[in-house]
């Protein structure tokens, strides 16, 4: 069953100003392929670049008509009044996005979307594969601003290591690895091992984000330690700001829209690794 | 200006956030709307459109369809595009009726909304039991959604079957005063024919349409990208069959209010259903889009009225175009 | 690369102009097809296309619906737009029968076409009248049309009813060899049924699906844009509708060859109704916008299909991917 | 009936020369406004440059693709390599290209569709209304190049005379008149009252294009007066070359085709003033 009730405090904040941002033009200040098929891209937009949370997500939209839907993206960083995004082309809609050019403007909603809770100091320990990273790198910059926490990224990536520049500004203890190379959970036991999943007496918090086997299996691991897990989710969407239901994602309180009520759950809402 | 005018939301000339005094009225089965434009159901969620504006602007608001008791849903993905359209098959999630009473309906009408509530059904009992919680509440208008392709059981079954329909509507009608919209599907031969069964048995208006059966499928796997395989089609590509559909059933009954819908996204194209007959229209996939669609598209039209005196003073009467 | 493909006929990479080796044959019914794409009837005349191609390079070319005298249509204008649409309301118009035999198809088979001869009627003497004259032409294969929207008898009430569909059926079977293929209208509430009436009764293959009912208004006027007020969908827009409809008939009829049409602008959507159950697709609106499309089309097909040996061979072998 | 005999003769020209060619970009040269929404669009296009005749038109396409069907308009000038169309801003298609700018590119098929018959030595006599006009303006720079005929041009316009400068650019002897002042018809009789109907022995052929009242209004007057008429008509269009039978008129000889057996038709073949 779906929850009625607001969760969505970046709205509620818009609200007290007046009424939240509804769809609107903005100009692309930068754009640039990080790697074969990946992308970031960048935009001016004030009200975004103030109000966005780690995992919380923006809604783009083509300038092809045939394709009216949103194309959804994690926040990657913002800088002053930009905000990138970090994409995969993947089918006709990124296609046509990877082709604007600074100068050029495109349509955007947001920010929406539940974001990482970041309100218990701690080790937060970034787990991320492939285009699951931009939010962990917004995470990155977050955390590093905040007093009493730090953070650890563990990246995995296919082939190449496109979003190692963005990751590794943010936070000094950083790893990744290739799919040839292995996997984060390898990653995830040395840190074990080595005892690092503490710092400076901080115990760690899981946020992570990628294809869902790879969080399948960091919940598992995270729930057999007992460390707390906040994992990012994706759904195909209607409208990503709660109003179609065309998003759900199967929890242990039924059936929940990730726009609104995630894109962030946790394991135990998940009921991964139980 | 683009004929897509929500793309361009930007590039009109409207400004939704200034105070603006309605200046057409419209009136479906006695019920007076401040402007003919509503949402469509399914794609209006208080909860998630009070951020964007004052849903009392709207000329009303249809929810997403309610059931007797809380329903899960069609798995995820739910969703597909196709060119110019959405796909969904969101198979009437809603938290059931009992919920709808006390906290959506009571919340819109505090907020000032003429709600119009959609009632689903998987069978007749169903309809009836959500129709005798909504009879003595405080929504303006039902609903009943006869047209859903996304469930198994109901639903559009009954919409395409006017012998299913005639009957539901003989043990509904006696249920409540309030007045009763039948939705209707385009997903069959002749729409007239449960229009006028309906009708006959008790309708005091029509909605229509509903979505078209539809499906995609993706060339990366060759599967069907809906985990429910097929969906429902809805968007500008359906604007011309909703016109259709509208017009002839406006020409095979000329006194039913008709509440106009389908790829409706500019005050332009609700016009147009008002041409095609008409009395008010509402806006579904537009909103996915474009959370502010249904209050710009009531501004735009109700800008285009104001050279068109004598279909204005028809709607606000009650009458049609044609 | 924009998801419409035909307006960038320019952008991709493929020149129509430059010689082809086919790669990927179809067999449909027993008929092998160079290349999975033919055109859709109605949005082919030789006389116009040959200056653009050469027509044997196509699949096949589905002719104009042809009858047994000639046909004046109905009166102009006679098409409106819709968003990623077209709508048609010709009525038929074509030169009968026997100027067909006489001009048409001598020319195209001449030219190396292979030939589906669309047949076209008002009753059921109509349909056997021209399927009596086709039946030992050169025609390859004949499609006969029970699902045109716009005529005022016969035409799709046929399609419609499952019914007189089999009757008519019953009468056309006898009289010729030659495959019959039977085009289906989606203005139905379940298109699985008239399928299956047309193939226990005979049919040889389906293609689907015909235009959607539709209708455009010009809000200058408030009047109907075509002079005979409703007419046919087709375009990008109707996409999702005819995957469902070939997709659902699939499931239901394992064996039957199937022709998918609707809203094919590109390799990669001819690829999805291969994917959804088709063996081949014909092309229809998408050649108004850009005369080169089908055989563009084809070339797209052909070379997606290089990577999907496994499809292309059950293709080949007149088997299909569900 | 529709004739299926390809009457199209630059089309047979093309194919002598191998195909014609398909749908494609061109780039816009230049982008005027004439009068209140009246627009002059000049395109780079050497084929439809170098083969359209009088009356022949070109459909143009928008970049939205809500809008696929083609926006027929007659060529109303050539220079070199550059053609031009003027054309009304009416719908929402026509809105779209009077956004262009010279450097914007457009997709285009042309020529398309049989021009006015010129193999006859007259004076032939342009008689247009509104946006009737570009063929006639066509036809007068084509007329001015043959040896043995001369133009009259003859045109109404409802307020303003935005395409005068480029009438009077090709003949020698136009007239012009607005709605407020009169019709075609009364600068028809002054013409035949001052005796000007014939020029250097050259008899009269009228060639028109515009509203539909005007030109049954002209085709009369010639007819009471056995003069041949062309006219060059206008019907909402599927194809613009003849595969849809989406554009037909209704003629003597049943119903013909706009885009390929027009848009010229005689006032026998319509009928009109017998
Ligand atoms: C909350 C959220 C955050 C995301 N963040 C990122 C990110 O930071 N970087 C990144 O590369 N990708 C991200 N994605 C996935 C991204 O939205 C899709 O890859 C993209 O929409 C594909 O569009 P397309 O037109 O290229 O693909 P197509 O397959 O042609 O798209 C067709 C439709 O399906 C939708 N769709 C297709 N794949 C997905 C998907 N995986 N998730 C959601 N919708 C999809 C599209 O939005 C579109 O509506 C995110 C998705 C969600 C839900
Ligand atoms: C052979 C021919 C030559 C023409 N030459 C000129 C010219 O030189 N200058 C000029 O201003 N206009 C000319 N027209 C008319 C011009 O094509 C239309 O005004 C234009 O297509 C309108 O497009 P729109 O999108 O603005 O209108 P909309 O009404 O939004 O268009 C909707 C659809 O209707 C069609 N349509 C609308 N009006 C007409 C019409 N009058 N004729 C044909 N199709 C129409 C459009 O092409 C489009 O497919 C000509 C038409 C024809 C058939
Ligand atoms: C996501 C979604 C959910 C819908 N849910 C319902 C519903 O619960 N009840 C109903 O009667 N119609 C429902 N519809 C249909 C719409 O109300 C509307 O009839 C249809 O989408 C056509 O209008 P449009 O083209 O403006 O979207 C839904 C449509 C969409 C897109
Ligand atoms: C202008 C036009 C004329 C048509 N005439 C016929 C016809 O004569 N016979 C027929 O079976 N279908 C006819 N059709 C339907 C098409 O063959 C095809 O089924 C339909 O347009 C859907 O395909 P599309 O979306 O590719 O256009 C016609 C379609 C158009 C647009
Ligand atoms: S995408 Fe619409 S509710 Fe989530
Ligand atoms: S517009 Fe297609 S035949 Fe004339």
């Amino acid at each position: 069953m779906t929850t009625f009730t607001p969760t969505h405090d970046v709205v509620a904040e818009a609200q007290a100003a007046g009424f939240f941002p509804p769809r609107h033009t903005v100009e692309i200040t930068d754009a640039r392929a990080l790697a074969d098929r990946v992308m970031r891209l960048t935009f001016r937009d004030p009200f975004i670049a103030s109000h966005a949370k780690p995992a919380q997500f923006v809604n783009l939209f083509t300038h092809d008509d045939f394709m009216l839907m949103p194309r959804p993206f994690g926040v990657s960083e913002v800088e002053g009044d930009e905000v990138s995004v970090i994409f995969a082309v993947i089918g006709h809609g990124t296609e046509q996005l990877a082709q604007l050019k600074a100068g050029d403007t495109v349509d955007v909603l947001g920010p929406l979307g539940r974001g990482f809770n970041l309100k218990q100091d701690a080790n937060y320990i970034l787990v991320g594969g492939g285009l699951g990273v931009p939010p962990l790198i917004c995470a990155a910059q977050k955390i590093a601003s905040l007093a009493g926490s730090v953070a650890t990224s563990v990246i995995g990536y296919r082939d190449e290591r496109f979003a190692e520049e963005y990751v590794s500004r943010h936070t000094d203890r950083s790893w990744s690895i290739t799919n040839a190379e292995g996997n984060v959970v390898d990653l995830l036991n040395q840190l074990e091992t080595s005892g690092d999943l503490d710092v400076d007496g901080l115990k760690p918090v899981i946020l992570s984000c990628g294809p869902l086997p790879m969080m399948k299996a960091v919940a598992a691991w995270a729930a057999k330690r007992g460390i707390p897990a906040q994992l990012s989710m994706e759904q195909r969407m209607g409208c990503g700001y709660g109003t179609c239901v065309l998003c759900t994602v199967d929890t242990v309180d039924g059936r929940l829209k990730v726009c609104t009520d995630g894109p962030v759950f946790t394991r135990e809402q998940l009921g991964w690794g139980e | 200006m683009s004929e897509n005018a929500t793309t361009n939301a930007n590039d009109n000339h409207i400004n939704i956030y200034e105070a603006h005094e309605w200046k057409h009225p419209t009136k479906v089965a006695g019920v007076t709307w401040k402007n003919p434009v509503g949402t469509a159901s399914g794609t209006f969620q208080y909860a998630a459109v009070r951020w964007f504006y004052d849903v009392s602007e709207l000329g009303a608001v249809s929810t997403k369809g309610c059931s007797p008791v809380p329903w899960e849903g069609n798995q995820s993905p739910r969703t597909a595009e196709g060119p110019a359209s959405n796909l969904n098959a969101v198979g009437l999630q809603n938290p059931g009726v009992d919920h709808y009473l006390e906290d959506d309906l009571p919340k819109l009408k505090a907020a000032g909304a003429l709600v119009v509530a959609n009632v689903a059904g998987h069978c007749d009992d169903d309809y009836m039991q959500v129709v005798a919680k909504l009879a003595d509440s405080t929504a303006d208008m039902l609903e009943i959604n006869v047209s859903c392709p996304n469930v198994t059981h109901g639903g559009m079954s009954v919409g395409t079957d006017p012998v299913a329909l005639a009957s539901l509507m003989d043990k509904l009608r006696p249920m409540t005063d309030k007045p009763l919209v039948v939705k209707l599907t385009p997903n069959v031969t002749d729409i007239t024919v449960p229009a006028r069964a309906a009708v006959e048995h008790g309708a005091d208006a029509l909605s229509m349409i509903n979505t078209l059966l539809g499906m995609r499928l993706d060339i990366r796997t060759g599967e069907p990208i809906i985990a429910n395989k097929t969906g429902g089609v809805s968007g500008p590509a359906v604007l011309p069959i909703g016109i259709a559909a509208v017009y002839r059933t406006r020409t095979a009954l000329p006194d039913i209010p008709i509440i106009g819908i389908g790829g409706i996204d500019s005050g332009e194209k609700a016009l147009e259903y008002l041409y095609a007959g008409a009395n008010a229209v509402e806006v579904g996939a537009a909103a996915l889009f474009d959370p502010v669609a249904p209050l710009r598209i009531a501004r735009e039209l109700d800008d285009l009225l104001d050279a068109r005196p004598e279909l204005a003073a028809k709607l606000a009467a009650g009458k049609t175009w044609r």
